[in-house]
């Protein structure tokens, strides 16, 4: 087993678990926290992958913007007792059914495709994921696609200040 | 490419104008004008003449279809704002910003109807939808308003993952995010597509089922439209859905199409427009709420809608174009009224022809034409859906299925016109402007004028 | 001639129209002549007719196209030839009379209704004259449901009383069960030959295979029985008394119950063919005869026993039919015409003499105080018993004659009837006229000689009950059988020839005599009583209540008929069929009520159920061959 | 021209009269309007212009296939007349009631003449939907505002059943259209579609059951009473005069030509289910204890007739249902002027509470008389040609149908005679004591109809001529 | 390294999102599951970017294929980012109203 066959499955196995406690934790900032080990985890399968670019946002983004809006979020409505009175056990049940059989779909779709079976990833190699790559595509071909989602911005500020301010 | 950028402008000059303008009333009519200049853009643009030319790398298809809905959608919003303009300076402080918000939908749309791109589709529909989230909320005091607006987010995104899934596992499948893929990898599935791309396929009919409000991923549609401020439902019910059905189609004519020879989508269609037809029309009669049956109604008139996905034909094409207009118009036109009622259960509507008989009358014609009765566009509009159905040869049960249904359509919008001229009741509006009795009355006078000669908007398709 | 034909329904059309129109303006003589004179110029211009008919032969008058369709053609033409132009002479002749006696008896009504009256009564002569003209069975079918309308209407003259109502209502409708039966009989005839006018159906009729006329013959019999009220659809002529009675004379005794005679007498080509259809009328006929002269024989309403005596006399008829003496059957119903109406316009006097008193149980002696009527009631009595050498002897007698050539078993069974015949009748004249009166003293003191207008017509149609028979005398005693001859074109004769009938008619002649007197007696004997109780035990209580024929029906058929109908409504219609109709809008409703609870609010719920529909939606793409195949088998 | 103009000035006329508020105005208006309209009709009718008038070709929706296209042979000819003559007879039978908003009430009733026109007229299968639903729709109004006291359930039930039906012809025409060579609605195009027997089947319910909800054949007849009952007289009067003939007409001009083979198929079938509805709406006839029920019990037996009679397919019975589609519409509307004179008068249609009218009201006895006469087919009234006629074919079909179908005569006797009986003769009720006779004005319209009955009856020729081209047209593609 | 490793690992994430949605109460945690199923979509499409890179590098050294996948991965950030501006405001605005953010509490639009 090389060494990023053993990162892959680390990675992997601390993902799902911290996937996992997010859902299970009953304090919300215990579920942030888990979270952002995920997303820390996912990071570094990006660098397996040698999407060096995506990691280093992943984590600025996520991590490190998103998380701590949330974690800001929580504080303020001071939500960090658990407040979260439980939900009923047959939806949990049910949640849990659903979730298996969707997973139940991915795992025979992908099973079933053949067209993929015999493929590979390139492991940490390969400069597609490279910044001047990716920037050279990215302003290119995905310029105007880019300077549009510059409305969404707009609109989510407009939105944001909107709602969020206080009348 | 007018459409896309100068909504995006507009919507800028409308955020300007938030603190440049102080007088809210004046602010309509900028909005109507930038509405009528994005019209005007639009359609010359549909005519070649473009005012901004750039290397899209595909990223754009732009078809005579889309142009004609993007002036559809457009036109409608025009309507819309000069039907309901003042309801939109009532509904709360930030009347600048509602407006700007409409425009970055407008531009949404635009993306949608001109998208031959996964990520243009993904970018149109949330570019589309987030502003929809927040005019959703935009009563902050009422809690309808709140929970709708936290509803339609929470589900909204959770399509938005869906939709994501779907996209990943089509470009995992084909390799390219281009609507129309040229697969280099070898057709394996039934002898023709990619299995992840079919999976993937299914992922992203569903995300988009959810934002035509297809059951049963219709969920959210109920709520959304109760909670909300009436003048954003109808907005939100009419030219919103009706651009998730033009992303829709263009999905299903390019992308699903081109899979079709072996795998047929049709039955997942005829199960999805079934259940959908179920849920709008039955849960629809038992409401006591209009506002609320007209969210139902809305739900069975994707139903319908959804005919033309399935058949995907010239018929289906040019009825998604018809049907898109005459539901839009119609509904924006109860929607005003409603808005203009002080009690929105059927009960509020008791003697409305004694106290406002122009009101009445003409929201008559727009239920006719929902209900699809001839002599309004809405019985062109059905008409075509059934057509593009009969069209393929197949699916005649699904086509009778339909029918009842629109049969049982009538109990419910004719339970509003027998409020309305049978019963005895003083049902008390708002103050109505002359304004908005022309604005109504011309609108259902386009109304009839389709209904006669539909072909005034499909010529438009060829000429 | 020609010309003239179309006078003979027209001037009783034109009496209509403006009594009908006019009532209230005119006057009550104003309307008795115009009533009385139309039906009088109609009888002139029958005698015109039968005169040339006499000399020329019988005609057919085409006047427009009734019915053209590619199928067939139906004239409305007129065809007078003997057997037509003979029932012309009874419906206009008799009917003036009781038209001219109509307005004397009908005169204490008010004006409008007095009009109405003889508006009714010319619309009648004007649908029978029609019925007797016509050169098809179709226009035949028009006077044919004409008179039964007029029927209903003079039946209800008196609206008010809502038994009478139900009376003229019961005589319809029994009317239209026939008129189903004769309409079936048209429609074949049309659909085999093509054609309903008499001259080419009988030319063609050879051309029909047997169960085809036997079928024809036996529809247009059921039409028979309903007019002319047979077994088993007699039940509404007694009933049918509630009219005026000069009504009951018109209508219920000469003309309208003799129409079935004349259909079948017309249609004499198609019964030659058919053995069974005949052999069917003469037992209906005798049957009839002989249940009717049964009931006769314990009623005591007046009109009544002259109406179960009418069905009895027209179940003669059609034995005399059904045996194929067809002329016989004619002969009998003119001289029914004459003896029944001057029995029933007595009876009118009679009872105008009573104030309205039907019961006979209540009468007695009258014999002193209404002289004429007396007198020609007893003519009429005397007629109708076959009283030698009366009109009624002669016709009767044939009748008998003819039977016993044809069926010994029949012949004894006719003269059974005739006996009981002569039994009522006298019963009848004992208890009117003999005996002691035991009605109220305000009767007796009201008791008085009908005026000359209704005294005329009995005194003439006295004398034709005498006499008229003499047309038709047999060989035996000097005659010549006139009728016969007149009628041969159109119906062959079929009197028996030969020397041994002539001795069979001294036997019943002998016969008779000797009956008739013995009835007499016992007559005299049984009722010419001072009381009379009028209550009945036993088996005279059967036939006293008409042996349950009407209660019968009214619990096998009227009761079941109005309950299931009332089933149909109530259950069916309302539970069911609408409950179906309704129920499915119920159903959607329901169901709206229980969908609506999908939409909990949760959005946990909302997502649980897009994920399950996301699996359910893959499993069914999945697997949509299998689906497909197996929706493709159930469909 | 002239196909055109009976279309147009019932049109125009009626949305002309939403804007009259006086009542006077209104009634001498669409009176004047109907008047007109039934000019042009005889004028059509006895073609003084010449036969290239009597149609009208236009250009309409060339996208779809669609054209403008109207005309009118002998049937058109013949309920066009009908529909022209209903309507200022109604008019002038309610002359005197007044109703709330005249102009929407008289407006609307020129728009449904309007779609009863365009239904017979049209040549083109989906102008002939459009009419269709257009005739339904001001009913629908009509009957909900100015109705009874359960109008409001009644109607919507009305429409919806008759609108399910339609939507299901829709079907069938959309699927008909797309089977058609040239892509076109005309009627010779659907004429001329080849079809395999399955579908042809399939299509022949489809049209079929929009037309049976609409005449109504038993079991699709139960809107019908409650409708007739709570709607406004004038309204009941078109409905069952001229509306219910739709059904019928569309049978002859569409369904028969298009799909014979189905027609024959099925044709065992659906005359039992119509002899069962006559002798069903017969039965319960009898016990109807209201006026308007029994004379729409009543319709449903003759109009159940008429339907097994044109799937008789004979000759002679197409014959009788062309003459009877007139007759009865004659009739019928005669029943409700009457009762409509003794409702508005007495104010009850109840048979309990009537009674004894005759004497109060004897030209209203005698004109209802003669009308009741005509609905049992008296012969030398009007219907007895048409009924003879159906009969007629019925019996070449089969003798027992003819058989147990005749029963209807009888029954017919009972229930018309029984109204005649409980409504005019017998003693006075409290109510019927007070009566009046009808006035002059009525009394007229009354004469009207009933001369119209009796030279009808007497002499039908001119009526069987008309439509002599139709019944000769069905039979070319529909032969048994 | 096989892809469906890649796919199983994405799969698993995003259906742990899914049960989260469905199964927590708590519309903050709700939306950061969503936003788990958003990674999970990012990670997928990154490992099939690479796939297709590896595929495409057979017949070209040079070759580009799978950067618009990476690019995509980049937007539909940027879109998060952008959505849950939003999304918090929303909560928040709820909170203010309610003092919950609690999903159970939202019930006053239903049936």
């Amino acid at each position: 087993m090389s060494i990023t066959e053993i990162l892959f499955w680390f990675l992997s196995v601390l993902a799902l678990f911290s996937a996992i406690m997010v859902l299970i934790s009953k304090n919300p900032v215990h579920s942030v926290l888990w979270l952002i080990i995920v997303f820390f985890t996912i990071s570094g399968h990006y660098l397996l992958l040698n999407a060096q670019f995506l990691a280093i946002v992943n984590i600025i983004v996520y991590a490190g913007a998103i998380m701590v809006l949330f974690l800001f979020v929580i504080m303020l409505m001071n939500l960090n007792v658990e407040t979260e009175r439980q939900r009923n056990i047959w939806m949990k049940f049910f949640g849990v059914i659903s979730g298996g059989l969707l997973l139940w779909i991915f795992i025979s779709a992908s099973r079933s495709a053949t067209d993929i079976s015999e493929k590979n990833i390139l492991m940490g190699q390969g400069n597609i994921g490279l910044i001047q790559d990716l920037g050279k595509v990215l302003f290119r071909e995905y310029a105007l696609p880019f300077e549009i989602s510059s409305v969404l911005f707009l609109s989510a500020m407009v939105g944001a200040v909107v709602i969020g301010k206080k009348e | 490419m007018n459409a896309i950028i100068l909504s995006a402008v507009l919507g800028m000059v409308m955020m300007l104008c938030s603190f440049l303008v102080k007088n809210k009333s004046s602010l309509k009519h900028i909005a109507s004008v930038g509405l009528l200049i994005l019209l005007v853009a639009n359609i010359t643009d549909t005519y070649g003449k473009a005012l901004f030319t750039f290397n899209t790398y595909d990223m754009f298809h732009y078809g005579r279809f889309g142009f004609l809905f993007n002036s559809i959608a457009i036109g409608s919003t025009l309507i819309y704002v000069l039907i309901s303009g003042k309801e939109i300076e009532r509904s709360g402080r930030y009347v600048a910003e509602y407006f700007t918000l409409i425009f970055f939908v407008l531009c949404g749309i635009a993306l949608l109807s001109f998208y031959n791109n996964l990520l243009t589709l993904f970018l149109g529909m949330e570019i589309m939808t987030i502003p929809l989230y927040i005019l959703t909320g935009s009563d902050k005091r009422n809690i309808k308003s709140n929970e709708a607006a936290l509803k339609y987010f929470l589900m909204g995104s959770f399509s938005t993952g869906l939709m994501l899934m779907g996209i990943a596992l089509t470009y995992g499948g084909t390799g390219t995010f281009n609507l129309e893929a040229t697969r280099n990898a070898q057709v394996i599935y039934k002898g023709v597509a990619s299995f992840l791309e079919i999976l993937g396929l299914l992922f992203l009919l569903v995300s988009l089922a959810f934002k035509v409000s297809a059951a049963p991923f219709h969920f959210w549609t109920p709520d959304v439209y109760d909670g909300a401020p009436t003048v954003y439902t109808s907005f939100m019910a009419t030219i919103v859905k009706a651009a998730g059905f033009i992303a829709f189609i263009r999905l299903c004519a390019v992308r699903m199409a081109e899979t079709n020879t072996a795998i047929d989508w049709k039955l997942i269609f005829a199960i999805i427009i079934v259940s959908t037809l179920l849920v709008g029309n039955i849960t629809a009669v038992f409401q006591q709420s209009v506002k609320r049956m007209l969210a139902y109604s809305s739900i069975a008139q994707a139903g319908f809608m959804l005919f033309a996905l399935m058949s995907l034909n010239d018929v289906a094409s040019e009825g998604i174009i018809l049907y898109a207009a005459a539901y839009s118009l119609a509904t924006i036109g109860i929607f005003a009224v409603l808005a203009k009622m002080k009690d929105y259960t059927f009960e509020g509507y008791n003697g409305l022809a004694k106290t406002q008989p122009v009101l009445a009358a003409t929201n008559t014609i727009f239920l006719l034409s929902l209900a699809g009765i001839p002599l309004t566009a809405g019985f062109f509009a059905k008409y075509y859906m059934l057509a593009a159905v009969v069209k393929t040869g197949s699916y005649i049960w699904l086509v009778i299925t339909g029918v009842l249904f629109a049969a049982i359509s009538v109990y419910y919008y004719f339970r509003v016109i027998q409020a309305m001229y049978f019963k005895d009741g003083n049902s008390a509006t708002e103050e109505i402007t002359p304004s908005f009795k022309t604005g109504i009355i011309l609108l259902a006078g386009i109304i009839i004028l389709l209904g006669i000669f539909p072909s005034l908007i499909l010529n438009w398709l060829y000429f | 001639m020609i010309n003239l034909i179309f006078l003979v329904p027209f001037f009783p059309l034109l009496g209509f129209l403006i009594n009908g129109l006019f009532r209230r303006s005119l006057s009550k003589n104003t309307i008795s002549i115009i009533g009385s004179g139309v039906v009088l110029l109609s009888f002139i211009i029958s005698i015109i007719l039968f005169f040339d008919v006499k000399n020329n032969g019988g005609i057919v008058v085409h006047y427009f196209d009734f019915i053209d369709t590619e199928s067939f053609q139906i004239p409305f033409a007129f065809q007078v030839d003997q057997l037509s132009v003979i029932f012309l002479l009874i419906i206009t002749g008799v009917g003036f009379l009781i038209h001219l006696y109509s307005t004397s008896y009908m005169h204490a009504e008010p004006t409008e209704h007095f009009g109405r009256y003889f508006s009714y009564l010319n619309l009648f002569v004007f649908s029978m004259l029609l019925l007797v003209l016509g050169a098809n069975y179709v226009v035949m079918f028009i006077g044919w449901e004409g008179v039964g309308l007029c029927s209903y209407l003079l039946i209800g003259f008196w609206f008010k009383n809502d038994s009478y109502n139900y009376a003229a209502t019961k005589a319809f409708v029994m009317n239209r069960i026939g008129d189903l039966g004769f309409l079936l009989a048209i429609f074949w005839i049309l659909n085999k030959l093509g054609t309903a006018t008499y001259t080419e159906v009988f030319e063609q009729a050879s051309a029909l295979s047997p169960p085809d006329v036997t079928a024809i013959t036996l529809l247009l019999f059921v039409g028979a029985v309903g007019k002319s009220a047979q077994i088993p659809l007699y039940t509404w002529l007694p009933d049918a008394m509630a009219g005026p009675t000069p009504v009951s004379a018109l209508i219920h005794a000469a003309t309208m119950v003799t129409a079935g005679i004349y259909m079948i007498a017309r249609s004499n080509a198609l019964y030659s063919l058919s053995h069974l259809s005949r052999d069917v009328v003469a037992i209906v006929g005798l049957t009839t005869a002989i249940l009717a002269a049964t009931i006769a024989l314990y009623q005591n309403d007046f009109k009544k026993v002259l109406a179960y005596s009418t069905v009895s006399q027209l179940g003669f008829m059609f034995l005399a039919l059904g045996v194929g003496a067809y002329t016989t059957g004619v002969f009998h119903v003119m001289t029914h015409a004459f003896f029944k109406a001057l029995l029933f316009l007595a009876a009118g006097s009679v009872i105008h003499a009573m104030n309205g008193e039907q019961d006979i149980t209540k009468m007695g002696g009258l014999r002193k105080k209404l002289p004429v009527t007396y007198f020609t009631f007893l003519i009429g009595v005397l007629a109708i018993s076959g009283f030698p050498f009366t009109s009624g002897f002669i016709s009767k007698d044939e009748i008998l004659i003819a039977t016993y050539t044809h069926s010994r078993v029949l012949f004894w069974f006719a003269s059974f009837a005739a006996v009981l015949t002569a039994i009522y009748m006298f019963r009848l004249l004992m208890l009117v006229f003999y005996g002691g009166f035991r009605g109220t003293p305000e009767q007796e003191h009201h008791l008085h000689e009908s005026p000359l207008a209704m005294t005329v017509p009995l005194i003439v149609l006295a004398i034709l009950s005498a006499v008229g028979g003499f047309v038709q005398l047999p060989e035996a005693f000097g005659g010549h059988h006139y009728l016969n001859d007149f009628l041969s074109p159109v119906v062959p004769a079929s009197v028996p020839e030969g020397a041994h009938v002539a001795v069979k008619e001294y036997y019943l002649l002998a016969g008779t005599a000797v009956g008739l007197i013995i009835i007499a007696l016992l007559a005299n004997k049984l009722f010419a009583v001072k009381k009379f109780a009028g209550v009945y035990t036993g088996f005279k209580k059967i036939l006293a209540d008409k042996w349950y024929i009407d209660e019968l029906y009214n619990s096998i058929i009227v009761k079941p008929l109005n309950s299931i109908a009332g089933f149909l409504n109530t259950v069916i219609d309302k539970s069911i069929i609408d409950g179906i109709v309704n129920g499915t809008g119920r159903f959607v409703n329901y169901s709206a009520r229980q969908l609506r609870l999908l939409q909990s609010g949760q959005v946990g719920n909302y997502i649980l159920f897009m994920v399950l529909s996301i699996t359910v939606l893959f499993l069914v793409f999945w697997n949509q061959e299998i689906i497909l195949a197996f929706l493709q088998k159930i469909f | 021209m002239i196909a055109l103009l009976l279309i147009l000035i019932p049109l125009a006329s009626g949305l002309l009269c939403f804007f009259i508020s006086s009542e006077r105005d209104a009634k001498s208006w669409s009176l004047f309007a109907s008047i007109l309209t039934l000019a042009t009709a005889f004028a059509g009718t006895y073609s003084f212009l010449g036969i290239p008038s009597l149609s009208f070709d236009a250009t309409w929706l060339p996208s779809l296939g669609s054209r403008f296209s109207i005309g009118l042979d002998g049937m058109g000819k013949m309920l066009c007349l009908l529909n022209s003559i209903a309507f200022p007879i109604v008019f002038a039978s309610v002359y005197k009631n007044s109703y709330k908003k005249p102009g929407n009430f008289y407006g609307l009733m020129l728009l449904m003449q309007t779609g009863l026109m365009g239904v017979f007229l049209a040549t083109d299968c989906l102008l002939f939907y459009f009419f269709w639903e257009l005739a339904l729709v001001p009913a629908y109004f009509l009957c909900s505002s100015w109705g009874g006291e359960k109008r409001i359930q009644v109607t919507f039930k009305f429409f919806i059943y008759t609108f399910t039906g339609s939507l299901l012809m829709l079907v069938g025409i959309l699927f008909l259209y797309f089977k058609t060579t040239d892509h076109s609605f005309a009627l010779q195009s659907f004429y001329h579609v080849k079809l395999s027997a399955p579908e042809e089947n399939f299509l022949f319910w489809l049209f079929f059951i929009a037309f049976a909800i609409k005449m109504p054949v038993f079991p699709f007849h139960t809107w019908q009473p409650d409708t007739y009952e709570q709607a406004p007289t004038a309204v009941t009067m078109i409905l069952s005069g001229v509306m219910v003939k739709m059904g019928l007409f569309g049978v002859i001009r569409w369904l028969l030509p298009m799909f014979p083979h189905a027609a024959m198929h099925y044709s065992h079938l659906i005359i039992i289910l119509c002899v069962t509805g006559i002798l069903y709406a017969s039965l319960i006839a009898i016990r109807q204890d209201d006026l308007k029920r029994l004379i729409a019990y009543s319709s449903i037996a003759h109009i159940g007739l008429m339907c097994a009679a044109i799937f008789s397919s004979q000759r002679v019975g197409m014959h009788g249902v062309m003459i009877q589609m007139f007759n009865h519409g004659v009739n019928v509307i005669g029943l409700w002027i009457v009762a409509d004179v003794i409702e508005t008068q007495l104010g009850t249609r109840k048979f309990s509470e009537l009674g004894g009218l005759a004497r109060r009201a004897p030209a209203l006895a005698m004109l209802l008389t003669v009308m009741a006469l005509a609905n049992v087919a008296l012969p030398l009234t009007n219907a007895f040609i048409g009924e003879f006629l159906m009969f007629n074919g019925l019996f070449r079909y089969n003798v027992w149908i003819a058989a147990i179908g005749g029963i209807s005569i009888i029954l017919a006797a009972v229930y018309t005679l029984n109204m005649i009986q409980r409504v005019f003769y017998g003693n006075n009720s409290l109510l019927t004591d007070n009566a009046n006779d009808v006035t002059t004005g009525t009394k007229i319209m009354l004469a009207v109809l009933v001369i119209v009955v009796v030279v009808l009856g007497v002499y039908p020729q001119p009526m069987l001529q008309l439509t002599s081209d139709t019944v000769q047209a069905t039979f070319i593609k529909f032969h048994p | 390294m096989p892809i469906q490793y890649y796919i199983a690992l994405a799969a698993c994430l995003f259906c742990i999102g899914v049960v989260g949605v469905v199964t927590r109460r708590n519309a903050i945690i709700i939306f950061m599951c969503i936003e788990l199923m958003l990674n999970a979509v990012n990670l997928l499409l990154v490992a099939f970017s690479k796939m297709h890179y590896n595929s495409a590098l057979a017949v070209n050294t040079n070759t580009n294929a799978g950067i618009e996948a990476q690019v995509f991965v980049f937007f539909i950030m940027v879109v998060a980012a952008a959505e849950v501006s939003v999304g918090l405001a929303i909560i928040v605005m709820m909170y203010r109203n309610v003092h919950s953010v609690d999903i159970n509490f939202l019930n006053r639009l239903k049936n």
